[in-house]
């Protein structure tokens, strides 16, 4: 079930990094239905333009309070468009969307790595997945403004990587990942950033023969499978056709796609 | 004094419709994509995806460009094949409450035709829009729907294999919009549907590179709606069967326009993406602005933009 | 890295300008309405209003509405005529230290001639820019330039009455812009410009009428961008003579849209209505992306992106 | 001269009836030039849509503090952005722009007849005007809601008039008018608001022989001259053209133009 929810109010929202927010929503339908790695689709104006609704993942929810939190950066105008907005204003959301990380496992040791705004899913996953499972997450990010802070974290052990060393690992997530499969066997991967972090990923998994998630990005109009336009190339090579980002994934197995 | 029940119904080619508000082909899925939003039973028609004889894999990535106010897509006609189509995807809407109308499409007059013959046996497909606006390989791609000949062509081919009611559907980017919707009644349409999207495309100043995987794409949105209802009013002057307005339509306002126009009925894309509900929204709207209006039937408003300018002038 | 100070001249028909930014048509008065707000002289080129041989009182009231994110407008050509622009209004424009460029209109091709003769006297005007989207009235009203026959024979007319660059302003209401451009190219334009305004209209549902009082009228702005950007792509590549890009430019991003895709210098029209220093902040954005982007010389952007397109494919 | 101020603050904004605003803003070079009957032009949003500029006379200004006041009505998506403006943000805005009312008078008597919004432009000059010269107001609405309230009405003689009765005559404005006419002889009239208004006012003042301004309104895309758009028809049968609103306007005098 998906809601459209034209007026879902917003709670609070903070700065935690340079052009870097998390924006707390009340919106009680997709609270509860939410699953780690499904998105929703948001408008932040009444205006056209921008005129498309921007698509985020939902990086945690309060079911007791009803409430999402999204953890986006501002990189045009409909991300412009949302930082602005002030306790009680409404923005405009369906959700939750997509298929979400398959997290139905117990006592297993589960690696997530993340890079940038694609750390926002897996701080969501991660909290689920601790409750029964031991995890490990390595987040990296150009600086540490783009890492995630205290207070929205979930509690999890986390491995920081900065390219520019202003914290933890001074380099790639990947680097600090790999180190650690050198001597982890962990049953599960998930893994959502940039595409030449996922690519260094899957090289990982599939050397080490691990099964791997990974959520992709693409650009999206409809958000629920009607325009065909999310399309992500399928791998296997005989099969013709695409996979819909926003209704066969975001989160895919890395069998599934061709990076 | 308001209407207390206007009458929504209007009638497209024998199509029975209980309201003038239908999908646009490619932005409704085959019916599925918003069911949790509204039922289809609200809705006057469903138009679905185009259809072509063989499954399409559609064009590369990126497909899909916000520009302001508009949309550029290059889908590229994805579509499973109509034979999938019949077995998969029309059956769930056997029971929807709605009639179905199938957009078809295909690079060769055989083609059309052949998707237009297989459709004909298909109990819940109530009606074909014929998209002229695709290549005609044959003719080194130029597409049918921009020259009156051609597009006639196709039209009266699928006229000779089908029974079902046949729309047409014509491309904007003509210099003669009114030209080619009387070359295409001539050829045996029972209604014309317009505008398909504007050629249009974008380019990465930071790349610069074109946006678009397939360079050029179909603008929508309320970016062209001054064009489509300037092309309704065009051919709903010039034709006697009916057409169906669309190109960014996004309220009952936008409908209304079209309507006045000469559309007697309305179709809408991108608003759906816009806005889920955006469909349901504009029935009731349309519905409002009737009992306010104290419009007994909704037929009366069609093309009473220039009606009334003749009547005038009597 | 960055370049110190790009050269960002170009000259388009042997007329020199010092940067790619000119005034649209129409949208800049006879070049005072913006001298509050930035000096000519800071300008590539002025473009001035449309002027015909004899006064024009232009259309009936309303003749402008808004869009989503476009405008309509239905001047109608208004202006005080070819003898009073040159008494009256270039004199003005003769120490202005810019290009002066002189829209041409005309209801016959005689209409055209006799206002490019009369303009090749006056030593201000460096160049003519011919309006072929106005209304022949020998052929039923149907615009020059909607058919490349009818275009052609007006820019043969008149290349043969003047010794200025004649630039051809295209109309994009038609099937095939690149036919048209190849079409004005071989009768003897020096430049083409485009894109002149998409035919459009608006309904008032209030009133039920068009909200024009001359009921239909030319979009521009943001909303017919990527038609534009499209169109000066596919003329660019067809013909050798400079290209002018226009239609929905506001900042520098989009100026240097429509120059990668192969304009040769750029025009601002209703992106002036919403910021009275649009060219001028346009100008300095354009510097700043070469300066960021090391181009030295702005030429080297004109076209790029099919360019390097086809350097990659070697 | 005109300035564009492309981020002029607004310092106070309120409600003075049901969807009317009285909006403050800093714009000294504005308010250092405004005369009554000029308006600024403005964007109250970065965004594409709305795309235009919106025209609205200048109420008021306080030349000591650098203020305009604008008095305006919600009626579309324009005016709706700019009543949520709150103080700190900021708005476009180009002025002062037109023509304004030739008050250039000392000692004489002045009538002023608004209808609606088109009060707005009066408030300017009511005040200008009774620095040396005796003013009569006659300032018609729908109801209550619509008329100025005490707190940015200049202290000028004033009969109200709204068509509910909900405050002062109930009626038209224009009837108030004409009794006073009976009595009185002006030197010089001043009217802007509804064109139905307009055309009594003009009747009433050539009856009585009375010169007489008008501000005039028409859509608008520049507000300097330069499109064309706002065409006034011109009065003069034999003189052909038309008059800009935006440049030779908004007043006129009434001979000029053909309501
Ligand atoms: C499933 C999914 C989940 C996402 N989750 C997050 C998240 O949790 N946090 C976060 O910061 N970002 C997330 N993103 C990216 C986010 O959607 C874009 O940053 C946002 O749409 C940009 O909008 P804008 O108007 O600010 O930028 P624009 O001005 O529109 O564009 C800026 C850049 O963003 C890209 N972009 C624009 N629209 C879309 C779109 N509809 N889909 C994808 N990319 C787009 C453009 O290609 C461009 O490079 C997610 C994207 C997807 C598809
Ligand atoms: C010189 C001048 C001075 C004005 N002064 C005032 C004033 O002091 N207070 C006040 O409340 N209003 C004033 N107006 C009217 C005001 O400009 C419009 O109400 C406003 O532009 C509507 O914008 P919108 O986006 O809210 O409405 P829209 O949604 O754009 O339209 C609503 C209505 O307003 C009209 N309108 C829209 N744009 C314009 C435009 N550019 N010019 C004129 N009319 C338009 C439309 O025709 C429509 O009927 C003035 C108009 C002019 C021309
Ligand atoms: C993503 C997308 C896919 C489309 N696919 C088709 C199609 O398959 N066949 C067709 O005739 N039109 C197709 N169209 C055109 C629409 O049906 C419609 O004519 C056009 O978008 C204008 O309407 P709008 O502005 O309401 O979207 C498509 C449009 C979009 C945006
Ligand atoms: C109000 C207005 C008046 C115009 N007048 C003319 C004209 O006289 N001659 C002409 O060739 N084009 C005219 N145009 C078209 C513009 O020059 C330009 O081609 C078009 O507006 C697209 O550019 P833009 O989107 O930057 O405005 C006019 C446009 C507008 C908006
Ligand atoms: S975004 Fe429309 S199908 Fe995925
Ligand atoms: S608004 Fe452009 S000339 Fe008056």
């Amino acid at each position: 079930m998906k809601y459209h929810l034209p007026e879902a109010r917003v709670i609070g929202q903070q700065l935690t990094g340079q052009g870097i927010y998390l924006l707390n929503i009340l919106a009680p339908e997709i609270a509860d239905l939410a699953q780690p790695g499904q998105f929703v689709n948001i408008r932040s104006t009444r205006q056209l333009d921008p005129l498309l609704r921007r698509p985020l993942s939902i990086c945690g929810v309060d079911r007791n309070e009803g409430l999402i939190r999204l953890w986006y950066q501002v990189v045009g105008k409909g991300t412009q468009l949302m930082c602005e907005l002030l306790p009680g204003e409404t923005l405009d959301m369906i959700g939750p969307l997509g298929r979400g990380f398959k997290a139905d496992l117990t006592g297993k040791k589960a690696g997530l790595i993340g890079g940038g705004m694609g750390i926002a899913p897996l701080l969501f996953l991660g909290g689920e997945l601790a409750k029964s499972n031991s995890v490990m997450a390595f987040f990296g990010g150009r600086n540490i403004e783009q890492l995630p802070k205290q207070g929205f974290m979930p509690k999890i052990p986390c491995q920081f990587a900065t390219e520019d060393g202003t914290a933890g690992y001074k380099g790639l997530v990947t680097d600090l990942f790999a180190k650690w499969l050198e001597q982890e066997s962990p049953d599960m991967l998930y893994a959502c950033g940039p595409k030449g972090m996922l690519v260094q990923v899957v090289r990982l998994a599939r050397q080490y023969g691990i099964p791997l998630q990974v959520s992709l990005e693409a650009v999206m109009a409809c958000g629920v499978g009607a325009c065909l336009g999310c399309t992500c190339a399928k791998s296997s090579k005989d099969e013709e056709g695409w996979l819909k980002a926003c209704q066969d994934g975001p989160v895919f197995w890395e069998q599934e796609v061709d990076l | 004094m308001s209407v207390a029940k206007p009458d929504l119904s209007v009638e497209i080619a024998g199509i029975k419709m209980k309201n003038p508000v239908m999908t646009a082909s490619g932005t409704f899925g085959f019916g599925e994509a918003y069911e949790d939003f509204f039922a289809l039973a609200g809705l006057g028609a469903v138009v679905v995806k185009g259809v072509t004889p063989e499954p399409r894999k559609g064009n590369t990535m990126p497909r899909l460009v916000e520009t302001t106010a508009g949309l550029l897509n290059s889908i590229g006609l994805e579509n499973p094949g109509v034979e999938t189509v019949i077995k998969k995807y029309l059956p769930r809407l056997a029971d929807a409450g709605v009639p179905v109308i199938v957009n078809i499409a295909g690079n060769t007059v055989e083609d059309y035709c052949s998707v237009a013959y297989r459709l004909s046996s298909c109990s819940v497909v109530k009606g074909l829009e014929v998209n002229i606006s695709c290549p005609n390989v044959k003719a080194g791609g130029i597409a049918f729907g921009s020259r009156p000949e051609s597009a006639a062509e196709v039209v009266n081919a699928v006229r000779n294999h089908t029974p079902l009611p046949v729309i047409v559907k014509l491309s904007p980017n003509v210099t003669d919009i009114a030209e080619m919707a009387a070359a295409v009644e001539a050829a045996g349409a029972d209604a014309i549907s317009l505008i398909n999207t504007l050629l249009g495309m974008a380019i990465d100043i930071r790349t610069r590179r074109p946006k678009l995987g397939n360079i050029m794409g179909g603008l929508s949105g309320p970016a062209v709606k001054p064009v489509a209802v300037r092309m309704v009013w065009q051919v709903a002057r010039r034709v006697k069967i009916p057409v169906i307005g669309m190109g960014g339509i996004l309220t009952a306002e936008d409908a209304l326009e079209f309507i006045l126009a000469g559309a007697t009925a309305v179709a809408i894309g991108t608003g759906q993406f816009v806005n889920p509900r955006c469909c349901m929204d504009i029935v009731e709207g349309i519905k409002k602005y009737c009992e306010t209006n104290e419009i007994a039937k909704i037929t009366a408003l069609c093309g009473a933009a220039w009606k009334e300018e003749n009547n005038a002038g009597c």
